[in-house]
């Protein structure tokens, strides 16, 4: 058994409120993603996608917590970590099938979905990279005073690379203002995290060496990740430098829309996916008081959003051409010459 | 005579030398269990066992840095960078490392190592996931490097690759795993530094590589249609350059064209359209052309992508205009 | 105006953007308590305190990572990249992420940073202390690249670099730091893309720029000696790059060559060279050259470093074979 | 104060003869290094130099356990550890002169010494850089079976690079046999290494980040460095993995040449000056039964060592200008076209 101290609320559970938007945060990206899936399948999606089915909790508890002007740097699995930020729904769909209204005009696509006017800083595709821009826009925060934290999420495969410890070792040095939050749902792309990581928690087994308190916390657990998220985003406020927390999860389907995943054990997937997040919230809710009917309403209204999305997502026309050749600068062309 | 894949041939390209030669290891991310990301090193682990096919951590420099390692100690050792993009994150091991170090010891340290990498555009990976990064490993003194446009050139120059003592950079066109091609039986080996003249012609050179290759043979198809006789070569070796068929066809048209996936500023086609305008400048009959993607990261909608990289329409269009 | 040396230049530079705005904040690694390894940093800790220019761990993925964050969150962040051989471990950083962001998200992220860096040999510093990788830099859509050749042109390149809404790289010829001049007192701000013609001549078109500007001018000055007029462009930046200037002198002078540290494959003389050839064909009398270093890293003894980089003595024998 | 275990040896003394061969090796690396200081000052050595004066009892209680074909990898302050690999000191001489007898042919120069029949494997100029090279060697020692152990060397500012954290995680589960060998002489270039750090012992405190046992020892006591070597060497020989050591120490002078290290407190200077090891060795062997005369032999054996050196290395002519194009390539050239 690992060193690292299992994170508990010691808190009662969150606000009815709360938890109810939580909920529907969940919800709202579970159906979002299912959806895309759906269009894949279609053909419609081009290119790559990542989807984080089964792994909500995380980016649904942070998204409770965290201010308009907070900002959030996410991975390629960055769908929904774009969408709680509020990033408009639409927008994110019709990225995804690569038409002009896309939230990146098709430039950006599955794998950079971003929403700058929405604190979504960007999903990045290369492994490690955001850490230490994460850490840099916090140390912007910090010198200009602006009372933003930075939360930042990542996979248990990106621990065993380089940039990962520089931006831990760099954010603790400058007592940053940011939260890096690990998403450990067990695999790199095709494999198993501790077939390749020295110690059993990648994230929290490795806090020691930047000085950190390892907080290990189920992932699939929303009331835990909310309480979690709130600690480490209150500290990160009061100005008591960063957090690094390991979330454990598990993605329901494959690595990316080519993968079928047929290198996990049937039971580990079950097992996982009876402890899905969003069942087992609405479980917690009702037996705490809340009415179905409240509930089958929010699921009900996410279909409808998602229904909605779609259709403007898939009004919109492919980019004009001339899009090609504008925004590599800020005048907003890309001429390289005179 | 089997039809192949293009992704069927790098595991049979590998399986031909680890048979071959029991120093050969390959290791990379999702390799072995998995079988790879784009499906090239299936049944490489079933049939070399886990030592000698390996998954490794997500950690390029170590990856590259083992097989540098590696190589100093007495393997011939073969590393997966899944996407060439990837290189940026072990760039100093590549560039800085690998490239100087036989160099730097005067001698002392042979790098007999492969690094082979899924490279370029036109799958809709967006700006990190699409780059060519083949004139990147060209401008570094001490690599070699390859791009192998068809199934039967990705065994015969991986082979070369992987038997040459120096350090080797294959660059597979991720856009071409899917092309079938029939390709000879048994033992394929090319050799490095040998271009290849696929069509002949006598009004126009085409320099091209990789995935441009087939874009050009279609051009030169359409171009014949309308009279002019293209000679397309594929340029394969980019380091060592095959300098002498290039010029010698240049020489025989008159007209210097290049085609080239990567962005305008810097390529390979620079390097090669300045050796000819140095070397055979009284042979032209016209100004060297370069068509190339635009100067911009390449953009993930299938409608902007495939503006951006060069296609047969534009490569006729180009090579019209430039012959007045 | 006052004599400074180009070391000095750095410091005031950087002096001058952070008196004027206090948003502009200097990171780097030695930078701040020793004022760099080659005390071009020196005072600016004392002037603008320890928040606003801070010594890094070395860490070159954070750093450039941190100014990149930084610019995307209200800052102008200065980074140091100590040798820019180093930018070989934060490659991904300034080619995948800063480079690309801008467009990936349709403009949404601006990026107003600059990465300055001591490039170069000269200093028998050996291969991995000594490169010039302003062409690995060209070579990326989404930079902007200046190389400085004195010590005016760096406080006024630097001044417009910062200002810039775009990332530019400040490339620094190592050797050049001690070089005095004449620097004007008061503010000093130049515009990125405007190439200088150093020396007026109607025979021949010397592009250079760094380092090798110094040794094209005493060229210069012997080829007029023996009757050959050449025109020197000191071409500054890189991206953007100022091709009227360049394709104007060659149109003037009819012959047409580069001048460049850097390895032979791919540099920048090698774009610019493939530029004049396309589009002032008719107008060059002869061959394009280029006198690069060989395509080899650079050694570290005086004695074969000095053979590699391109003398005043290698510039006039290669004009003068290539006049006929 | 650190959680790391002190390694204190429970074993008595090392061999007199080990003892007395360490405090030979220290000699000469001292002589060896004060002589290349002196060819700066008469401008002969160009270029950069990074002197370990001060250092020499890491490096030498590694050689001393080492076996021939043992490999070792080395930093731009690699003097030591490649002449104590046994490398001809005349030729790493004539190597920072910039001569033809030097150990590179003047190609590699001070930061790049290397002698691969020794193995000593290179000197690295780029920080981390030679890590996973390291990690590397010993990868092909395994899978060979050649019973070789790779030593690697490396600063404390060395271990806030990603590298560093790559070939930490992947040498522990490759499980290679290879020993990571931090010499912490308390900065990085000339700033303090506990400035930009975020733990108190830049490598012991990350030990458990990679499962591995946290070692930290005294690099200026020669017989505590001989015992935490023969312990580490004989893990890695015995199969049973690599091992991360964090050896204190102190350099004399400035990280370089052009380097007078005004920023270090002048009693901080004193103080590791007054606990150099290799004054230090000699007064305990004298305490321990050994004659000084016997002692002052090995000293005056080493000037003549090093005089030898300077003038067989002085009489070495400047490379052949042909040599500037051999030796990129294996045919021994450097040609990139037909
Ligand atoms: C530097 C780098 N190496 C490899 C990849 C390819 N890759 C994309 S996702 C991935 C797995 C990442 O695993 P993890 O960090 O656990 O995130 P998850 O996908 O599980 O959310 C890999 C190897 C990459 N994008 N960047
Ligand atoms: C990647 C990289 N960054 C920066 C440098 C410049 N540099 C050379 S030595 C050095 C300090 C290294 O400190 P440490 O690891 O403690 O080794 P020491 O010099 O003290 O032996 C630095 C920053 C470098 N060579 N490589
Ligand atoms: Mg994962
Ligand atoms: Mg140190």
């Amino acid at each position: 058994m690992s060193k690292a101290v299992r994170s508990r609320s010691d808190k009662p559970r969150t606000d009815e409120a709360v938890r109810l938007e939580i909920y529907r945060m969940m919800v709202e990206a579970r159906l979002f993603e299912r959806r895309v899936h759906d269009l894949f399948l279609q053909g419609l999606v081009k290119g790559t996608s990542h989807l984080a089915l089964g792994q909500e909790a995380i980016a649904a508890g942070y998204a409770a917590v965290l201010q308009p002007n907070d900002l959030v740097y996410c991975t390629y699995r960055g769908h929904v970590h774009t969408l709680l930020r509020g990033a408009p729904m639409a927008a994110l769909m019709a990225e995804l099938l690569g038409r002009a209204n896309g939230i990146c005009g098709g430039k950006g696509g599955s794998m950079h979905l971003t929403d700058v006017s929405k604190g979504a800083m960007g999903s990045y595709a290369i492994v490690g990279a955001h850490m230490p821009i994460a850490a840099g826009a916090a140390w912007a925060a910090k010198e200009r005073e602006t009372g933003q934290v930075v939360v930042c999420f990542f996979g248990d495969g990106t621990t065993n690379i380089g940039a990962f410890h520089e931006a831990l070792n760099f954010a603790v040095v400058w007592e940053l203002p940011v939260v890096f939050v690990c998403e450990n749902n067990l695999y790199m792309e095709y494999t198993p995290i501790r077939s390749v990581t020295a110690v059993e928690n990648p994230a929290a087994d490795r806090a020691s060496a930047y000085a950190l308190e390892p907080i290990l916390v189920d992932g699939n657990d929303p009331d835990e990740m909310h309480a979690v998220a709130r600690r480490t985003v209150d500290l990160a406020r009061s100005g008591d430098g960063p957090s690094l927390v390991e979330a454990r999860t598990y993605r329901h389907g494959g690595h990316s829309r080519a993968d079928p995943a047929k290198y996990r054990p049937e039971e580990e997937v079950a097992e996982w996916v009876a402890r899905d997040p969003i069942p087992s919230l609405r479980e917690r809710l009702i037996a705490d008081g809340i009415d179905a009917t409240t509930l089958d309403e929010i699921d009900r209204a996410a279909e409808r959003v998602v229904d909605d999305a779609t259709a403007e997502a898939q009004a919109g026309p492919p980019p004009d051409r001339s899009t090609l050749l504008t925004e590599l600068w800020a005048d907003g062309g890309s001429e390289w010459r005179n | 005579m089997a039809e192949l894949t293009y992704r069927e041939a790098v595991s049979r390209a590998i399986a031909q030398e680890m048979e071959r030669d029991e120093t050969v290891y390959f290791i990379g991310e999702d390799v072995a269990a998995a079988g790879g990301v784009f499906k090239t090193t299936e049944g490489l682990l079933e049939r070399f066992g886990p030592r000698r096919v390996r998954d490794t951590p997500i950690s390029e420099q170590a990856i590259v840095g083992a097989v540098m390692g590696g190589a100093m100690n007495g393997l011939r050792p073969i590393a997966e960078i899944m996407f060439s993009d990837f290189f940026a994150v072990c760039w100093d091991m590549i560039a800085n490392q690998i490239a100087k170090t036989r160099y730097m010891t005067n001698g002392q340290v042979a790098l007999p190592l492969v690094i082979r990498t899924a490279n370029g555009g036109g799958v809709r990976f967006g700006a990190q996931h699409s780059q060519s990064v083949e004139a990147w490993a060209m401008a570094i003194p001490g690599l070699k490097v390859v791009v192998p446009s068809n199934p039967t050139d990705m065994i015969g120059l991986f082979a070369a690759a992987v038997r040459d003592p120096d350090p080797v950079i294959v660059v597979e066109p991720k856009a071409l795993y899917a092309m079938k091609a029939d390709v000879p039986d048994g033992e394929i080996v090319d050799r490095l530094g040998a271009a290849t003249v696929l069509r002949e012609g006598s009004d126009v050179t085409i320099c091209v590589l990789g995935s441009m290759v087939h874009r050009a043979m279609d051009a030169a198809e359409r171009l014949a249609a309308d009279g002019i006789g293209a000679e397309v070569i594929d340029v394969r070796s980019l380091v060592p350059l095959d300098t002498q068929a290039i010029l010698a066809s240049t020489t025989k048209t008159g007209r210097f064209v290049t085609v080239e996936e990567s962005p305008r500023l810097c390529g390979w086609g620079a390097e090669v359209a300045s050796i000819v305008a140095e070397e055979v400048f009284y042979d032209l009959d016209g100004p060297v052309v370069r068509i190339t993607t635009p100067h911009i990261p390449l953009p993930s909608t299938d409608a902007l992508e495939d503006l951006a990289i060069p296609s047969p329409d534009v490569i006729v269009e180009r090579v019209k205009a430039s012959m007045g």
